[in-house]
């Protein structure tokens, strides 16, 4: 094929897509609701994964660090004998803190001193603090402990494993900050996310295909002619492909913009009401900054190729003159 | 250039449209083929443009042997051959002249070659005027005349031509039979299948009759046809 | 039973295919329309038919003023028509005999009274053979065919013919001629459109001949018409 | 149009069907994706629903009972002082749950006495529980109080309100039993559950409208010539109707029967897995048999009415010839 037969293919292609406008506009229409599809399901997947990530920074391994054992209590220590007791106990802090962090899955490390302990239990009791007010002059009533996040929530039972083993490490308690609830059904929405995700992708494909087959199927004729004027198939073939990939390019175009708008809109609406809906989660959905250009790119990939592609092969069967 | 041996043509549905068909077609000849409607002249040009595959027997075009040939050499094989078919075959979103200049496209003629010879092609059937129209939008008769320019055009060693004049009006078709006898006496091979006997006569050419799906008379030049009373 | 007074038609992009038609066709007539390609003679039929509307003036047919007809009304004009186009216009997914059973269909016929007739005029025209055939599996003449017995079928009171003779030999194309004269004789009005000017002479009927686009001569039986040579 | 032509036209419809397969099978194809999508979304709203239900039924107010005021301490209250303030409390306790029983939305009323509130604390408390003992003796430590649940979530700030009015009512403290984040949890999820199903919804109508266009489109010349012949608009509507509505169906009832799959097998995996998942939300997905019948009368009715009267109205234009 010469240059300028390929130049003139490309220009049939771009002509062919003006004037067969009722086809043009179906089928651009087919394939914008596809990817929009295929984007909404995206943005779902995505923020539902953001969301995983987000429970994983909250969900906590609390690790208990054991109290140096004596023989006379708190009270009845001296000064001196107290002083030697804190300082054994600032060294086994330490060294769980060495081994913590030594520990593969850390993402944050968090000391909470027996004071610390102390003062928050009374917060959490509110009215009925005073009952601990006794309390707080005595020491071993809350054991010193590190808050840990993970980076894998996934893996956090090994990692609560691996930090019970450290030496001077009481015991772990891991999910304090976020109920058990919360952490089981995130896995229930991720399953149905990427359960959405698959059929509506799988959907989108026999919906793009049957589309195209259609489009191919409204010029057959046309197609049957040119082969009888001695076209070869790529050159048949070409302008459909060109055809195919500007559909699939304005298609894309137009997904974008509708999912974008859609997706800024939804941004605004959860920021105005924020207190409501996402205010108390402290959870934000995945700003659009971070992913317009993925979205964009994706999209008009796969419109490219599925538009192209898609009219090119499925006028094989028709090519067969 | 044509040569047909043994061949048969059976549709599906066992409607046997061509039978024990032997003949030749030497280059540089003008012949005409008649016959009544339904006797299978249609199909003898299908063969040769391997619209239609023989069930039985060889069809051999310029050299390609239509039973053995490969689907890549089918586009090349057609581009040694240009075609006036019966129901034109216009492609409907492309001008008068585009649908000409296709023909000369697809052997990747350079476009200042076509800009000088389609325009030239149209004049020829009298329908400069017309380049710019769509098939839908023209006469009966027009359409048929854009389809003989586009068989024209690209100036192939072959020219079929199937009722090229079904539509058009008697002076009009002395015209063009004698612009394919122009073109014949520059070596071009000429078939022509057409119903008007009387015209065929005229002009003092081979004559091959199809009755029934096979050929019951070959005559040159003037010879008696049977089978016609006007 | 038609009617053109003062009727221009241009189409879109200032094609003046007819201008300045006056004439009538009375019941029971039988018309040959004449012209070169391209003259107008399709747009005469097109207009008639309601297929296109005139540019000026006023076309009546069966009573129908066709620049005043309600929407709703068309199909009951239509079916006082029985056409054949020049390009057939057949359905391409129904057999034979469903295409010409359809015209019946239309007008409510019971089943009864189609199963009969349907085959009575597939046999006149000479395709009981090829009633389970579709169009695309019948030769050009084969279709035209099926196109005037599609015409015939539902005895209308005016039957318009487009060239019915273009893909039929010359032998058959009298025959068909003849089964129009006959269902003339019985008060059908006939027009036919031909460009074979020779086969409308032996007719002896009325002859209007169409040049640019109007009528240049109007003739009844055998008088002499302007413009062929043949 | 007389009734053996109304039978001719609708079997012409049933072998368009058959006889058009190309055309068939791919708007069958897209018809049955986009109500499969539908009930995609249908079925996650249902259960979006259901869950927000749920939600309501754990979702309690914590009616606090004031307690009786007394000038001396219970511990050194004499044994008679102490039945009085009993028998007082209890009648206050009585004219509570009336008041409870007369509030409107109240769904579930459970009564945890001092005693039980007192348990409940020291079992939260765990290995610290020891430190309440000393308090157990005392009587005062926790109110008596009634769980409540409502019966409609969105109300449960009016309904707190009106509990807060009542005589001997302390205070009320809502959500207990359920972290906030998942009562607001909910609220997004309902959102975008919605906004989801929206989208889908005008996906699978746009897809619909513009392949049953490209479908007529291919037939547009079997139409025109229809027309040229006589036939009336209804005449050649008919045929269509019918191989629409036929289309409609099939895709419908070959929707329901992917869709049924679909979550049948979800149920089993759920269930299989169900310690995971579901176990601990203690939260069921709605049963089949509940829906299967509004489903595939749902998808029936829309897919007979999108097939027949979108093919018939899609042919209008063609038929102003
Ligand atoms: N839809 C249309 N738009 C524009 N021009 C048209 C249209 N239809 C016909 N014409 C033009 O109008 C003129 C008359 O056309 P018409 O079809 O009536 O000719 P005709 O006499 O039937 O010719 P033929 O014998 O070749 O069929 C022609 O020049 C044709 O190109
Ligand atoms: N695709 C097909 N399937 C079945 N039968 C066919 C097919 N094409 C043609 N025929 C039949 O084969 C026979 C020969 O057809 P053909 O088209 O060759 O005739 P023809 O000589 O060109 O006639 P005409 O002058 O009417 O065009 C006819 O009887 C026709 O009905
Ligand atoms: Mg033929
Ligand atoms: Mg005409």
């Amino acid at each position: 094929m010469t240059f300028s037969s390929f130049r003139y293919l490309c220009k049939q292609g771009f002509k062919n897509m003006v004037g067969n406008r009722l086809m043009s506009v179906a089928s651009i229409g087919v394939l914008t609701a596809c990817i929009a599809i295929i984007g909404v399901a995206s943005l779902l997947s995505l923020n539902v994964n953001s969301f995983v990530t987000f429970l994983g920074g909250k969900s906590e391994i609390v690790v208990y660090v054991k109290d140096i054992e004596t023989d006379i209590a708190w009270q009845d220590m001296t000064e001196e004998e107290r002083t030697g007791v804190d300082t054994r106990l600032a060294e086994r802090v330490m060294a769980v803190e060495n081994g913590i962090n030594a520990t593969p899955n850390i993402n944050t490390v968090k000391y909470v001193s027996k004071q610390d302990a102390l003062n928050e239990q009374m917060e959490q009791m509110g009215d009925y603090s005073y009952l601990l007010e006794d309390f707080a002059a005595q020491r071993d009533i809350y054991p010193a402990s590190f808050r840990v996040t993970v980076k894998d929530l996934e893996l956090i039972g090994q990692t609560a494993e691996d930090l019970t083993a450290i030496d001077g490490v009481d015991f772990c308690v891991t999910s304090q900050s976020l109920s058990n609830v919360l952490l089981n059904l995130r896995l229930g929405v991720n399953v149905a996310s990427i359960g959405l995700v698959a059929v509506l992708v799988l959907v989108s494909l026999v919906v793009i295909a049957n589309t195209i087959r259609l489009t191919v199927f409204a010029r057959r004729k046309e197609i049957n002619i040119m082969k009888f004027v001695g076209a070869t198939n790529a050159f048949i073939r070409l302008p459909f492909l060109v055809e195919g990939m500007l559909v699939g390019l304005i298609s894309a175009v137009l997904a974008f913009g509708i999912i974008s708008g859609g997706y800024v809109a939804l941004l605004n609406y959860l920021t105005s009401e924020g207190a409501n809906v996402m205010g108390v989660l402290s959870f934000q959905l995945v700003a659009y900054n971070k992913i317009w250009y993925m979205l964009l790119g994706g999209f008009v990939l796969s419109g490219v190729v599925v538009g192209g592609l898609g009219s090119a092969t499925s006028i094989r069967k028709h090519l067969k003159v | 250039m044509i040569k047909f041996k043994g061949v048969k043509k059976v549709y599906p549905g066992g409607i046997v449209a061509l039978h024990d068909v032997d003949l030749e077609i030497k280059k540089g000849e003008f012949v005409f083929v008649l016959g009544h409607s339904g006797a299978g002249k249609s199909t003898f040009l299908k063969l040769i443009l391997h619209e239609e595959t023989a069930t039985e027997g060889v069809v051999t075009v310029n050299g390609y042997n239509l039973s053995k040939i490969k689907q890549k050499d089918i586009p090349y094989m057609r581009r040694g051959l240009g075609v006036v078919f019966q129901d034109f075959r216009l492609i409907p979103t492309m001008t008068a002249y585009e649908n000409v200049a296709f023909a000369m496209r697809v052997t990747n003629i350079p476009e200042r070659e076509i800009k000088k010879r389609v325009p030239y092609v149209l004049n020829l059937v009298g329908l400069a005027h017309k380049a710019k129209s769509f098939p839908p939008e023209l006469s009966g008769g027009e359409q048929q005349r854009v389809a003989l320019a586009r068989a024209l055009v690209h100036s192939p060693p072959i020219i079929i031509a199937d009722e090229p004049t079904g539509n058009i009006d008697p002076e009009l078709s002395v015209e063009i039979m004698e612009l394919l006898k122009a073109i014949n006496s520059v070596g071009t091979t000429v078939v022509v299948v057409t119903h008007e006997h009387d015209l065929a006569q005229r002009f003092n050419k081979r004559m091959i009759n199809i009755e029934n799906g096979t050929v019951v008379a070959d005559s040159n030049a003037g010879a008696e046809v049977n089978g016609y009373d006007i």
